[in-house]
């Protein structure tokens, strides 16, 4: 496993710098104003036979925060992320996405709702290119199926920019238009190309995805997300296994990913880092919400000190 | 359609459909250990039985058995005969293992490879007895159904006061048989400390090889063991039906994979209820209807199950085949 | 074997293909396909060697083209189920027994349910659909029946398809004898209909003895069918397939609708599986229940494994040795399956990944040799 | 690099050299090899069938009988040959062999089809190269009835007959008036059932069907059982008449046994065992006469006795020798011969009818019993009469 060089981090804060003038190729549009509830877990219990993973856990995510979901092992955080991406069905209460229960519901439909997540131990498509698993998440925007992607038969009038510069094609295209497949597949390479750029990995866009160093994993697990348009995107353990260094870049893309117009959900082991990007915390002990406010709320009370900070921090 | 001939002969189609049912368990019990452990379907498990029924042969050849012998010859030629099929299955079995799927395993090849090797096997084991064998030694190798003598002649033994159900011996002898064998070897997967081993690679084979299991011990052992059982299917089959021929193994091997599916394959006590209940759904279906339908019986039994539980009856794995 | 298989791997034809100005590509490629077109007549002599019809009691060489070719398409259209989206269907004679009959039920004027529909619609006795209008009959049943297979079956894993689909093949199959009042039963349908076209030398223009039309027919459908599958492969719908077999919970959470995409697998394999049907039966012109055993099923897919799977070069190449090679010895004549049985173990132990597999395929299965020597070596 | 360019120079030398070689000669592949016309007396003789494959004990006897008849034939100055071409009974492999026979001019005859789903498949590809055939094994009563063609000939009166010709046993010699008909759900075992059914009319109790490849036949014996039948007629082949016969008489049933030409052959009573003495098996072939050295010349040259259909390839051979001998020499000719050809066979006394099938005042079965495993003559029914 070997980690991002020096190098290419230098590289990626310029591609960074030239990426956030470009704002509008990979922000999202949000449907609702800052601050109003995009999911909301109601009074939520989860048992597995006589054992209860969640008891009575009540929060709510708001549009356009970095929240952050925190607790020791075992609190119930990832049972907790499970229910709210469709996993697990809650046996007792509600979660709600902008309004509609989405328990029951299948992964690819929440995601289409727009939540989109990462896997705590990473879960790319590993024989397809950086740039495929990023066109994979892209994919679930766009809407060639089989017989758009055979016959051609969705035809649209292109944009001046979009004809292609050869003579015949460009008056082919004029006449016929051009299909929607080609157009998504123009467009899918477009974004894709810009989210590798975003997360800083664009130098290995081509490479396979299982070539890719460790960091470059994780980062192309954060692009894949991103590039099927979430309004809420959740990061299980984005940190895990990353040295000062990289955490310290992670914060600056996660608040660059909220900038963007996503709403960020972080589990995290981490204090420092959660402390350091998220605008409110909940704390999770024993399937129990034992916490909830801003990080420095947080950070001062005596619960959370007992069951979380008192023990010997193994990030910091 | 004749429902009144399921009803009235209830009793009867009953027993029938448990004397198939036992052959076909016996021969699922192959296809769901090697499942169990290697999560790959031996297409050449087919041929397995196939032989042993050859072997049946080749033993009542040898020691002079026919129809008519006393009580003596005919118990000192079952047993021999039982002995040479569940070693020739079982070598079979372990040739086709060590020959053709364990280079693969060792080069990590993906099943469908696996499925395609043991369907090469099939047909490799069919010509040796259509065709190699022919042309070296002729009759009765060849493509032609041979006659295996009725060494244990069927008699009624006793009939079942009541419904007036006639039992004859070697119904008796499969059904108990396939009973014995399958609770035998159920006995040896949950007790001994060689079956724990199985039990220990079907559920985890990387935990099972840290815990110092030798995987490739275990794999040989249920592929000796599967072959074994098809050597008892083989000899109760030819008790029953007294041939024996080139490509038989096919459609029994079809329906016991059938079976083993049906019970939840990797399941050794699934094999027993998949092989039971499709021999009697096979049996009341073909008094109501016929049996030109055998096979969309079993079929669409087959999928029904596999919609409501799919994963089979009891569900699979080997490891937990004690639940 | 390891010494030519090394000396293929150091020309590495496909990096050079890939590698090549598009020009050159074209060229090639036109090159291929002419020589296509012109096998029938391969007469010159080195090459002629592998005409089936030297032997003395050799067979047609156009006819067995016509075969290989039809079995391409066959294998391509089982390409998308096993290579591309991971299914394993072991049925797939179903679909090519569905093509075969629906031209056969109603393009034939002997068939039952031609005859049905002469009487309730007072047509004449010489009535039959069209040719032309048989083949979205085809296409439908062949359609409709894979997704009546898939719908219910394809949310089971890979094993559990694998049976079910094997009985789909056969529950057509007995259905197709059975039924004597709508197939024919077991006598087989004759007179199916063969495609339109102008008479020469008093015989119709695809008839019985010029078997090369035939094949051109063939190979132009098929030329297509490779074209419209390409185009598949390079789109959204093939890279959902491609995630779905690698990792198809992930591919679920990124929004691939995976049953979806899988069903249209199933389906579109169908449809090629039924349009071959539909060729061999009109060629043949005569449809019988017996031809569609399931041992035909388990061809099909070594075709597709032995070519290597995923990889529409390899398919075809698997299709044409199995197609070809046993009508290429009949001179042999008993020992033919024995030697394709030794055969097809020989091949997939020295190659498991296939003759020609596709480079993605190609790594795959080097990773887990590695894991299972890694494996092996930790024991 | 340099080894790039070696290749490359490779390829121009291959493509040089195929050249070079296309102009130095083509082989020849167009048939029509051998003179036709010009009183060369040079053929061969295809014979079509399952060669391979599960059926192939079915057909492999009649071809081998075909050899024997041309292995004794003096020919002269002809010099034939029979070549063998294995169909494995698949209509879809018959017709690539079918379309090389008829495209050769060589071939003066075919033996063949064997079985009637490739005969079906193949006799327009035959009729349009002119070829005539004589099959010795084809019945389907189709073949011959629906869609005839001139070229169509066989030594097998058709299905239509033979059931007949069973129901006639069934009722004047094995005087039963409660018949329980079985059938193997196949082309050959269905319609011959249906015949039987039909001419029994309701002297037949009940009807069942099996399958091929079945080798429990639980239900159809219970079935037997409460139908109480005083014969049984089993329309199959012996693969699966030995499980079922073995079966029957497990039950304790006495009823007699009959079965169709399906059953005839020396593997008869090798397959059935001590189940199957008594079994009747009914076929359109006489008895081979004692003073025939048919069966030992048969044992002798291919180490077993004839099995099915052996004397009938002989005789299909016959027919073609002797054509040559009259002078037949080009396909026409030989059409022409066998059309109107008589003569006396192994088999029976061979003649054709317009549509090429055994006369009908001709036709006439025999019933054979199985005596110690030997299928022995037991009586002769004539269905026409």
């Amino acid at each position: 496993m070997s980690e991002p060089t020096h190098g290419s981090t230098v590289e990626q804060e310029e591609v960074v710098l030239k990426d956030t003038s470009d704002h509008d190729e990979i922000a999202i549009e949000t449907t609702g104003p800052d601050g109003s509830v995009l999911l909301e877990v109601d009074h939520v219990t989860l048992r597995f036979g006589g054992v209860v993973a969640l008891n009575d856990v009540n929060f709510q995510i708001r549009r356009g925060e970095i929240l952050g979901l925190i607790g020791p092992n075992g609190a119930g955080k990832t049972t907790c992320f499970n229910a709210m991406t469709g996993v697990y069905t809650p046996t007792e209460g509600k979660i709600r996405f902008k309004g509609t229960e989405i328990a029951g519901t299948k992964p690819h439909k929440i995601n289409q709702l727009g939540i989109a997540r990462t896997f705590q131990n990473i879960r790319l498509f590993p024989e397809m290119s950086a740039m495929e698993n990023v066109m994979v998440g892209c994919d679930a925007r766009h809407k060639t199926s089989v017989p758009g992607a055979l016959f051609r038969i969705y035809r649209q009038r292109p944009k001046e920019e979009e004809l292609p510069d050869n003579g015949i094609r460009r008056a082919f295209a004029k006449v016929f238009g051009i299909s929607r497949h080609t157009l998504e597949e123009r467009a899918g390479r477009r974004r894709s190309m810009e989210l590798l750029r975003f997360v800083g990995i664009a130098d290995r866009a081509h490479e396979l995805a299982r070539n890719l160093p460790y960091g470059y994993q994780r980062r192309l697990e954060i692009a894949r997300a991103l590039a099927t348009e979430p309004e809420l995107i959740c990061l299980d353990e984005p940190a895990a296994g990353f040295n000062p260094a990289e955490k310290e870049d992670l914060m600056g893309l996660i608040r660059r990913i909220r900038d963007l117009g996503h709403t960020v959900l972080v589990i995290e082991h981490d204090m420092k880092l959660v402390l350091g990007v998220t605008d409110r915390i909940v704390v999770l002990e024993f399937g129990q919400k034992i916490a909830e406010g801003t990080p420095d709320e947080v950070a001062r009370n005596p619960k959370v000190i007992a069951a979380y900070l008192g023990e010997p921090d193994d990030a910091a | 359609m004749d429902f009144n001939n399921l009803i009235s002969g209830l009793d009867r189609h009953t027993l029938d459909g448990i004397t198939r049912g036992s052959i076909y368990a016996l021969v699922a019990l192959g296809y769901t250990m090697v499942y169990g452990v290697m999560k790959l379907i031996n297409f050449a498990h087919s041929e397995v039985f196939m032989v042993g029924t050859w072997a049946v042969l080749g033993t009542y050849t040898v020691i002079g058995a026919t129809a008519g012998d006393g009580l003596g010859m005919v118990i000192a030629a079952t047993v021999l005969a039982l002995l040479a099929a569940m070693l020739a299955s079982a070598g079979t079995a372990l040739a086709v293992e060590r020959i053709a799927y364990r280079p693969l395993r060792k080069k990590g090849a993906p099943p469908l490879i696996f499925l395609i090797t043991g369907i090469g096997c099939s047909m490799v084991l069919v010509e040796i007895f259509g065709q190699v064998l022919r042309v070296f030694f002729g009759r009765p190798f060849g493509r032609v159904t041979v006659n295996i003598p009725s060494v244990l002649e069927t008699k009624t033994v006793f009939t079942i006061p009541g419904i007036d159900l006639a039992v004859s011996n070697t119904r008796i002898l499969i059904i108990v048989g396939a009973i014995v064998m399958m609770l035998a070897l159920d006995a040896f997967v949950n007790k001994s400390r060689l079956g724990r081993g199985v039990r220990a690679v079907a559920q985890d084979p990387d935990t099972a090889s840290l815990m110092g299991v030798n995987q490739e011990r275990v794999i040989m052992l249920v592929f000796v063991l599967g072959g074994a059982m098809a050597g008892v299917a083989a000899l109760l089959y030819t008790v029953q039906y007294d041939i024996t021929k080139f490509d038989i193994g096919f459609i029994i091997g079809l329906k016991a994979f059938t079976a083993a599916v049906l019970g939840g394959i990797g399941n050794l006590r699934g094999a027993l209820v998949g092989g039971l209940f499709l021999g009697l759904v096979e049996v009341y279906a073909s008094a109501v209807w016929d049996s030109s339908w055998t096979n969309v019986y079993a079929f669409v039994v087959l999928v029904v199950v596999l919609m409501f539980r799919p994963t089979g009856l009891l569900g699979e794995s080997l490891g937990k085949a004690r639940a | 074997m390891s010494q030519l298989t090394a000396a293929y791997r150091g020309l590495r034809i496909g990096d050079r293909w890939d590698a090549a100005p598009k020009p050159v590509r074209w060229f090639g490629l036109l090159l291929v396909v002419a020589f296509a077109y012109y096998l029938p007549y391969l007469n010159i002599l080195p090459f002629a060697y592998i005409r089936t019809d030297l032997t003395p009691s050799g067979s047609d060489w156009a006819s067995v083209l016509f075969l290989v070719v039809v079995y391409m398409i066959v294998a391509v259209g089982l390409n998308v189920v096993i290579g591309l989206a991971g299914l394993l269907d072991l049925g797939y004679v179903g679909f090519y027994a569905l093509g075969a009959y629906s031209i056969a039920l109603f393009g034939s004027k002997s068939s039952p349910v031609v005859e049905a529909l002469q009487v309730k619609f007072g047509l004449s006795e010489e009535w039959a659909v069209p040719f032309a209008a048989c083949i979205p009959i085809a296409i439908v049943m062949s359609l409709v029946a894979g997704v009546i297979l898939g719908a219910p079956t394809l949310r089971l894993r890979g094993d559990y398809l694998a049976i079910v689909t094997l009985g789909f093949g056969e529950i057509i199959r007995i259905t197709a004898r059975n039924l004597d009042g709508v197939t024919n039963g077991a006598a087989g349908i004759t007179q199916v209909p063969t495609p339109p076209g102008p008479e020469i030398d008093g015989r119709q223009f695809f008839n019985t003895i010029d078997a090369e039309r035939w094949y051109w027919l063939a190979l132009t459908i098929l030329i297509l069918i490779i074209w419209l599958a390409r185009r598949l492969e390079h789109s959204r719908v093939g890279r959902a397939w491609l995630a779905i077999r690698e990792d198809e919970d992930a591919a679920a959470v990124m929004g691939v609708a995976g049953f979806k995409f899988k069903l249209w697998a199933f389906a579109i394999g169908a449809t090629l599986g039924g349009f071959a049907g539909l060729l061999f039966g009109s060629k043949q012109q005569y449809v019988e229940p017996n031809a569609f055993m399931v041992q035909l099923s388990f061809l099909f897919v070594a075709m597709v494994v032995i070519g290597g799977s995923g990889n529409i070069a390899g398919v075809l190449l698997g299709a044409f040795l199995l197609t070809y090679l046993p009508e290429r010895f009949r001179e042999f004549v008993e020992w033919r399956p024995f030697a394709f049985g030794v055969a097809l173990v020989a091949v997939m132990i020295l190659r498991p990944q296939g003759l020609v597999p596709s480079r993605r395929r190609a790594r795959e299965f080097e990773d887990r040799r590695h894991e299972a020597e890694e494996a092996a070596a930790d024991v | 690099m340099i080894r790039s360019t070696k290749t490359w120079q490779a390829v121009a030398f291959t493509a040089v050299a195929g050249l070079a070689l296309s102009a130095c000669g083509t082989t020849d592949t167009g048939g029509g090899s051998s003179s036709a016309d010009d009183g060369d007396c040079n053929f061969k003789i295809a014979a079509m069938g399952a060669l391979s494959g599960a059926n192939a004990s079915i057909v492999i006897p009649s071809v081998d009988g075909a050899q024997l008849a041309l292995d004794q034939w003096d020919g002269g100055d002809c010099t034939v040959s029979l070549e063998r071409f294995d169909t494995e009974g698949d209509p879809a492999k018959a017709t690539p062999v079918a379309t090389q026979i008829a495209g050769d001019e060589s071939f003066i005859g075919v033996i063949g089809g064997a079985f009637s789903g490739e005969t079906r498949a193949t006799k327009t590809i035959y009729q349009d190269g002119g070829i005539p055939m004589v099959s010795q094994s084809a019945t389907a009563t189709d073949l011959t009835q629906d869609e005839p063609v001139e070229v169509f000939h066989r030594l097998v009166p058709y299905d239509d007959y033979q059931g007949v010709a069973i129901a006639k046993y069934l009722t004047d010699e094995a005087g039963a008036s409660k018949v329980f008909v079985i059938d193997n759900a196949e082309a050959y075992g269905e319609p011959l059932a249906d015949r039987v059914a039909e001419t029994l009319g309701d002297k037949m109790v009940q009807r069942d069907k099996t399958e091929v490849g079945q080798t429990d036949f639980a239900p159809t014996i219970s079935k037997i059982e409460s139908a109480k039948p005083d014969a049984i007629m089993y329309g199959g082949y012996i693969a699966e008449a030995a499980p079922l016969l073995k079966q029957i008489r497990d039950a304790g049933i006495e009823a007699p046994f009959i079965g169709g030409d399906g059953l005839y052959g020396a593997d008869f009573g090798n397959a059935v065992g001590a189940a199957g003495e008594g079994a009747v098996v009914m076929c359109p072939c006489a008895p081979i006469e004692d003073d025939s050295t048919f069966a030992d010349d048969f044992e002798e040259e291919f180490g077993g006795k004839p099995g099915a259909y052996a004397a009938e390839g002989y005789d299909a051979m016959t027919v073609f020798l002797k054509g040559l001998e009259d002078g037949a020499r080009n396909r026409a000719d030989m059409l022409e011969f066998v059309n109107s050809y008589t003569g006396e066979g192994l088999s029976k006394d061979i003649a054709f009818d317009e549509n090429g099938d055994v006369p009908a005042d001709q036709v006439s079965y025999w019933a054979y019993k199985n005596e110690g495993g030997t299928l022995t003559p037991e009586v002769e029914v004539k269905p026409g009469s």
